[in-house]
């Protein structure tokens, strides 16, 4: 049982780190980086080793803080627990941080207090796996509050920058009302049940839920979606994913909206067991649906590449939210396959993102132009991301997007109830706005035509491109190979999910139920490997074909708008005659018809983002109003 | 590989197409040109089809007297056509520059930017004039194609 | 109606369709179309209207000395015609007209020309209109005449000509009703001196063939009227203005 | 052996030169038809195999502005993608490759091809091409809603559980019961597929992507050459993959004993089915602004779509 002590000695090991890199590491830079290289992978490495006892014998680790056992089978000590479920969202969170770490070494070089910069980055991961792996509500409310605080300094943490401030503000306002809402659910959990230990709270809970539970109930599911950026409570997101720096942005959009989805999946599926209740199951739905469209248009509106990336995030989240929301086996496993898949394309994403603002110095789509001439591994890395998000076939975005969406339709054939339905109708519409939005920025930042003023642009160093092939190779392993992640990871995470008095029973001290309970399995079976593997030589005969009858035909490199105009006519674009001026079609001018029919529906979200804080703050409190409403009425 | 370079020489006669230039011409010889694709002349029968880019064009044609605002913009065009490419002059202005002769705005004949392969003749030529001279064009195409092989 | 062309799209599909398949069927241009131009050279009399009137100056002429007159050439650019039929209109002796051959292509615009050539004597090359006795200042000439050389005043009954202007085309010859009108031969100016020289010896200093030998003794004046050129040097030379060509 | 066999299948029977050669004679066919509706003679029917070798011997020029390995890549992949949908459809009765889930990838397949061309015209560096590419994106938004709702109509009658959106469940349910287009609930849906196919192949009416009076032909307007003789192709492979796609999930495959028969028979139908929606509308109506084309695929085509929807999920 070596490994019941890794989760501990990982959270622990990321917050020592915080706290030694605030004393050595605000100095020198090398220090800096080691201590921050050394935790992060120390926590990366103990997460991964934990793979085979839980996810492949399928235990579940206990822990308890300072030996505090449960004393006649009533929990008082903070216990950690590491099922499968959160071993799996702790996976790919770990794998983040260390990309994120590794970008940012050169990325946030030429910027100064790195000091603080890497305190708080390892407080964040902490926070993090610290709420991944324990067991304890209180102390899940404690990373959240970690995690809100760390965030909204990172956002802000370029001052200088127009926004910033602003955003951090936002950030922490709406965070701290989420919070409070989260405490305010503890403690009355705690009045009720007087204990904080999940796995407890859920026996006792079940099936006798009290009008005080259910308020509870209410707060924790409006506390945790501010935490995961759903519907009403997303407008502080929009902000600070653009203004924080991109490895922030990376783990904004990648691990903290992972915890909020994390949280929910706890709260719902294994402290209240109410995820089997029909109204619980369309309120999700609904609220995903809504997430989904809605980030999704406001994104094509958008002409901030960072902006639009955000609005992808929270759109993204919605297709999680929504295929939680139907409590199906498949369901779920889309679900968590799709948060993974999120994780490392909107990662990949937001690292090209930051190459670009690292290179160019601006984000700005209309400024931007033809960069794919001057980097080309940036420009290949962010089609890659930008078809792994719109759910391109190869691409890992895919096949999670094609199992929520027979497992929406499936359930709405055994239920025969029509929200389901609509909800497969928006999903893929939302998919093709996504690729819509893509095909929008790849337009604007990569093709199109050079300005003369970017000239000056350099692929980004080494040490940043690693995360970016990293993340590409990712998407493409994930995307064919599902089916071997489908096996070894997701099973037991959605098994996990489902079985919630496993996970008392173990907490409780008896190691032996871990196996005890239900489990489903999937049988994907689409592609067999053996055409896979024809087809990608075909690909490639083609591909060197392509290249090789092209040898003699391209002329010089031409810049629109400096001097050499025109470098001969015949390979010159074709202006109609015209010499060759900078005539570059930037992201505002694209999707005319389609802007024009919703311009209705874009003045009403005009007006819905106003920017003033005391706004979103009152949509967060009707949200939560309302979600409260919808749990006191339907899920008695 | 011969038989199918031959398919290919074959096929350049067979489908050339056609991407238009006015440079200042009075329309007459442009509705000549279009009404070759209508009902009753229908040049479609021998493949012939206009294009919207001169980068998929095959048979370049060109009306009007080549006057000075046209005259770099033609230049441009005609070298951003890809080989085999033919030169139709329709009509008597791109030859001689018919009546505006001498006017300080015409930059001359077509012949002195490029080699002209087929000149049509008749101040708007009559449509089967046209179909004639773009088909003797597609003829050329192919000598062209083959030429280009070797 | 939604779609407006459909029953007629479909009842198209089912009916012969209207092409002309023209490389196979020959078709003709219509009566008097405006084709490729024909040119009779023995008709022209080289008058050059049609030359004057072309617009796009599609005809050019090109007049060489042979040795029996001179080689006359008309050449029509067919490139260059804009087929508005104006020289056929104004072609006095109908030498020009217009053919419906409309298959005006080829290769090398060279070959889309019609030339046509005619030798001619110069009969009456250095001859002198001259209107006999007879006439009537009906002004027929006068109206026929392409350079407008020949003016009549019918009130005063008064008839010249501008031998400048005039080609010696021969229509008023044909047109005058009382045939009055003719070439003479006219003599052979000679270089004559009035009877009040003072043989001042001017006019032979001055003559570049030096033609003419004065005697200031014996008041003697001759010229060689063989190397004379009738330059007319001598005649502005002289203070007396005795000399003339008679 | 069995990789030999699938190399024959994508690369003979119902993949590349089958589909690819049933494709440019559909192209034909279409062109003949429509001059025959405007009363003219019209091309001969092997034209677009004369373009196809045409634009083959022509010389592949690559702007200098252009992104080069994206501009060669993009017809390629299009190409593949296209293949690979090809061995989804049962041609003929035999069904090479299907999962249990195929409309899906059906929809997402019928994507790349557009995604494609959109990065193929997008890499070519010209402002034509840029306005091309954002009206080809706004057509692919305008006729997916109505395509899934389509699919979902099409599942509901059809699929049971696991095996809910697999064709090979389709073409056997209309083996058993008749084509589908015999249910009244689903006429249609059958009628809102047969109005996405142009906009999804893009004639006439729907082609204000490739608008070769306005933009030049759009996305294309600087390939020359092989690319172009790519793009040619993948728009008469997409004629005939969707025309396929209508008669196995609406007419229901025949089967009469021998492939050849069948393959014969299912030619012919795909022939009626482009001439239909492909030829008829392109010889009646003109080109849409896309505006118009938006709101007449998110009102028109999707409200008959909801309504055969609507119409079997009362369970007819």
């Amino acid at each position: 049982m070596m490994y019941a002590h890794f989760p501990v000695i990982a959270v622990m090991g990321l917050f020592l780190g915080a706290f030694l890199v605030e004393i050595f590491g605000t100095k020198n830079k090398y220090i800096r980086n080691t201590i921050v290289m050394i935790f992060v992978l120390l926590a990366a490495v103990l997460t991964f080793a934990l793979i085979k006892p839980v996810m492949v014998n399928g235990e579940i680790i206990t822990y308890w803080m300072g030996s505090w056992e449960p004393v006649e089978g009533w929990a008082i000590g903070i216990g950690y627990e590491v099922d499968a479920l959160g071993l799996f969202f702790g996976l790919f969170c770990a794998a983040t941080f260390v990309l994120s770490a590794i970008y940012s070494f050169r990325y946030m070089d030429s910027d100064d207090h790195l000091g603080h910069y890497y305190t708080l980055f390892l407080m964040l991961c902490g926070g993090v796996l610290g709420l991944v792996f324990t067991g304890d509500l209180f102390n899940m409310f404690i990373m959240v509050e970690i995690i809100t605080f760390a965030s909204a300094a990172l956002a802000a943490f370029r001052n200088y920058k127009f926004g910033a401030l602003e955003a951090g503000f936002k950030y922490l306002v709406i965070g701290s009302v989420g919070s409070s809402m989260i405490l305010f659910g503890v403690a009355l959990i705690y009045l009720q049940t007087h204990t904080l230990n999940i796995a407890q709270i859920g026996n006792e809970m079940a099936g006798n839920l009290t009008p005080v539970t259910i308020l509870a109930l209410g707060l924790l599911i409006m506390g945790f979606s501010v935490k995961a950026f759903i519907f009403p409570f997303h407008t502080p997101v929009v902000d600070s994913y653009a203004t924080a720096p991109a490895p922030i942005s990376m783990m904004f959009s990648g691990t903290v909206n992972k915890i909020g989805v994390l949280g929910l999946i706890r709260v719902l599926y294994q402290m209240f067991r109410v995820m089997d209740k029909e109204a619980m199951q369309m309120t999700l739905v609904v609220i995903g649906m809504a997430t989904m469209f809605i980030a999704v248009t406001c994104a094509l509106a958008q002409h901030r590449l960072k902006r639009l990336l955000a609005y992808h995030s929270i759109s993204q989240v919605g297709y999680v939210i929504m295929a939680i929301g139907l409590a199906t086996p498949l369901g779920v496993t889309g679900g968590l396959f799709h948060a993974m898949n999120h994780t490392v394309f909107k990662g990949l994403l937001f690292l090209c993102a930051g190459a670009v603002f690292y290179a160019a110095g601006t984000t700005n789509m209309d400024k931007l132009g033809g960069l794919s001439k001057k980097m080309p591994l940036t420009c290949a890395c962010f089609i890659v991301g930008a078809f792994a998000i719109s759910g391109i076939p190869p691409f890992n975005g895919f096949a999670s997007k094609w199992m929520i969406y027979l497992a929406a339709y499936n359930k709405g054939m055994e239920t025969g109830n029509f929200l389901y339905i609509a909800a497969t109708i928006v999903a893929v519409v939302t998919s093709v706005m996504t690729l819509a939005s893509f095909i929008k920025v790849t337009q604007t930042v990569f093709f199109g035509q050079l300005k003369a003023t970017n000239d000056y642009i350099r692929d980004v160093p080494l040490s940043m491109r690693i995360p970016m092939w990293i993340g590409s190779a990712l998407c493409i392993f994930l995307g064919v190979g599902y089916n071997f992640v489908n096996k070894t990871i997701l099973n037991p995470a959605m098994n996990a999910a489902f079985s919630a008095e496993r996970y008392f029973d173990v907490m409780m001290g008896d190691p032996a139920a871990a196996s005890a309970g239900t489990n489903y399995t999937i049988n994907l079976s689409v592609w067999n490997p053996i055409l896979w593997l024809v087809l990608f030589a075909i690909v490639f005969a083609a591909v060197a074909i392509a290249i090789i009858t092209t040898k003699k035909t391209v002329g010089k490199v031409m810049l629109s708008g400096s001097d050499n105009q025109d470098p001969d006519g015949k390979y010159a674009v074709f202006f109609s005659g015209e010499r060759s001026q900078y005539s570059h079609v930037v992201g505002s001018d694209m999707f005319w018809g389609f802007r024009k029919n919703f311009s209705k529906y874009f003045d009403v979200f005009h007006k819905f983002h106003n920017g003033n804080v005391n706004d979103y703050a009152t949509y967060c409190v009707v949200g939560g109003i309302i979600i409260t409403i919808i749990v006191f009425i339907f899920v008695r | 590989m011969s038989v199918l370079s031959k398919i290919i020489a074959d096929s350049a006669s067979k489908s050339p197409w056609i991407y238009h230039i006015n440079t200042g011409s009075c329309n007459g010889c442009d509705i000549e040109l279009v009404a070759v694709l209508t009902p009753r002349y229908d040049a479609e029968r021998f493949g012939f089809k206009l294009t919207g880019s001169p980068r998929h064009a095959d048979i370049v044609v060109v009306s009007g007297p080549i006057t000075t605002q046209s005259e770099e913009r033609l230049k441009r065009t005609l070298e951003q056509v890809p080989e085999p490419k033919c030169v139709v002059s329709l009509g008597s202005c791109p030859q001689s520059g018919n009546v505006f002769k001498g006017s300080y705005s015409i930059e001359g004949p077509l012949e002195k930017y490029v080699h002209v392969d087929v000149t049509v003749a008749g101040c708007t030529p009559k449509p089967e004039a046209v179909i004639e001279g773009l088909y003797k064009a597609a003829g050329i195409l192919k000598k062209k194609r083959e030429a280009m092989k070797k | 109606m939604m779609f407006p062309y459909l029953p007629l799209a479909i009842r198209n599909f089912f009916t012969r369709p209207s092409t002309v398949q023209f490389p196979k069927v020959p078709v003709e241009a219509k009566k008097n179309y405006r084709g490729w131009l024909a040119y009779d050279p023995e008709k022209c009399v080289n008058c050059g209207m049609c030359i004057k009137v072309c617009s796009p100056s599609a005809i050019t002429r090109t007049v060489e000395p042979v040795e029996g007159g001179e080689k006359i050439t008309y050449e029509f650019n067919m490139t260059s015609c804009t087929f508005c039929a104006t020289c056929v209109d104004f072609c006095s002796t109908k030498a020009i007209h217009m053919t419906e051959n409309y298959h005006m292509v080829s290769e090398d615009p060279k070959d889309l020309v019609t030339v046509g050539s005619r030798i001619k004597e110069t009969k009456n090359k250095n001859k002198k209109l001259t209107c006999g006795d007879a006439c009537v200042f009906c002004t027929l000439c006068a109206k026929n005449c392409p350079e407008e050389a020949i003016t009549v005043d019918r009130a005063e009954k008064k008839w010249e000509v501008d031998h400048s202007a005039c080609v010696k085309c021969g229509i008023c010859v044909e047109k005058c009703p009382k045939k009055c009108l003719s070439f003479e031969e006219p003599a052979e100016e000679k270089l004559t001196c009035g009877d009040d020289c003072v043989f001042c010896t001017l006019c032979a200093k001055n003559c570049p063939q030096d033609a003419i030998t004065v005697d200031r003794a014996e008041k003697k004046w001759e010229v060689d009227h063989s190397a004379c050129v009738k330059c007319g040097i001598c005649v502005d030379k002289c203070p007396k203005k005795c000399l003339s060509f008679q | 052996m069995i990789v030999l066999t699938t190399i024959l299948q994508i690369l003979i029977f119902p993949g590349f030169l089958f589909a690819s050669f049933i494709g440019l004679l559909l192209a034909g066919i279409d062109r003949k038809v429509l001059a025959r509706m405007q009363h003219r003679i019209g091309p001969p029917i092997i034209q677009p195999m004369y373009d196809f070798f045409k634009l083959c011997g022509k010389e592949t020029i690559v702007p200098a502005a252009a992104n080069r390995h994206v501009y060669m890549l993009a017809p390629w992949a299009s190409l593949c993608s296209l293949i690979v949908m090809c061995l989804f459809i049962p041609v003929g009765g035999l069904t090479f490759f299907s999962g249990n889930a195929d409309l899906i990838i059906i929809i997402y397949l019928l994507t790349i091809p557009a995604v494609c061309l959109i990065i193929g015209g997008s890499s070519s560096g010209s402002p034509y091409a840029a306005v091309g590419i954002s009206r080809e994106m706004v057509t692919m938004i305008a006729y997916e809603l109505p395509l899934i709702i389509v699919f979902l109509a099409i599942a509901r009658v059809v699929g049971r559980g696991e095996l809910v959106f697999s064709i090979k469940t389709v073409a056997e349910y209309q083996i058993a019961n008749g084509a589908l287009v015999s249910h009244i609930a689903l006429i249609p849906a059958a009628i809102a597929f047969l109005l996405i196919i142009p906009a999804e192949v893009g004639t006439q009416p729907f082609d204000t992507a490739e608008a070769e009076t306005e933009i030049c032909e759009g996305p294309l307007v600087e390939y020359s050459g092989k690319p172009l003789a790519l793009f040619k192709l993948n728009s008469s492979l997409k004629m005939f993959i969707m025309s396929a796609l209508f008669t196995t999930l609406f007419i229901g495959v025949v089967y009469t004993g021998n492939v050849i028969a069948d393959v014969v028979i299912f030619v012919a139908i795909c022939c009626l089915v482009t001439i239909i929606c492909m030829t008829l509308v392109h010889a009646v109506t003109a080109r849409l602004k896309i505006e118009h084309l938006f709101k007449f695929y998110w009102t028109v085509v999707a409200g008959i779509a909801l309504v055969s929807l609507i119409l079997v999920w009362a369970g007819l």
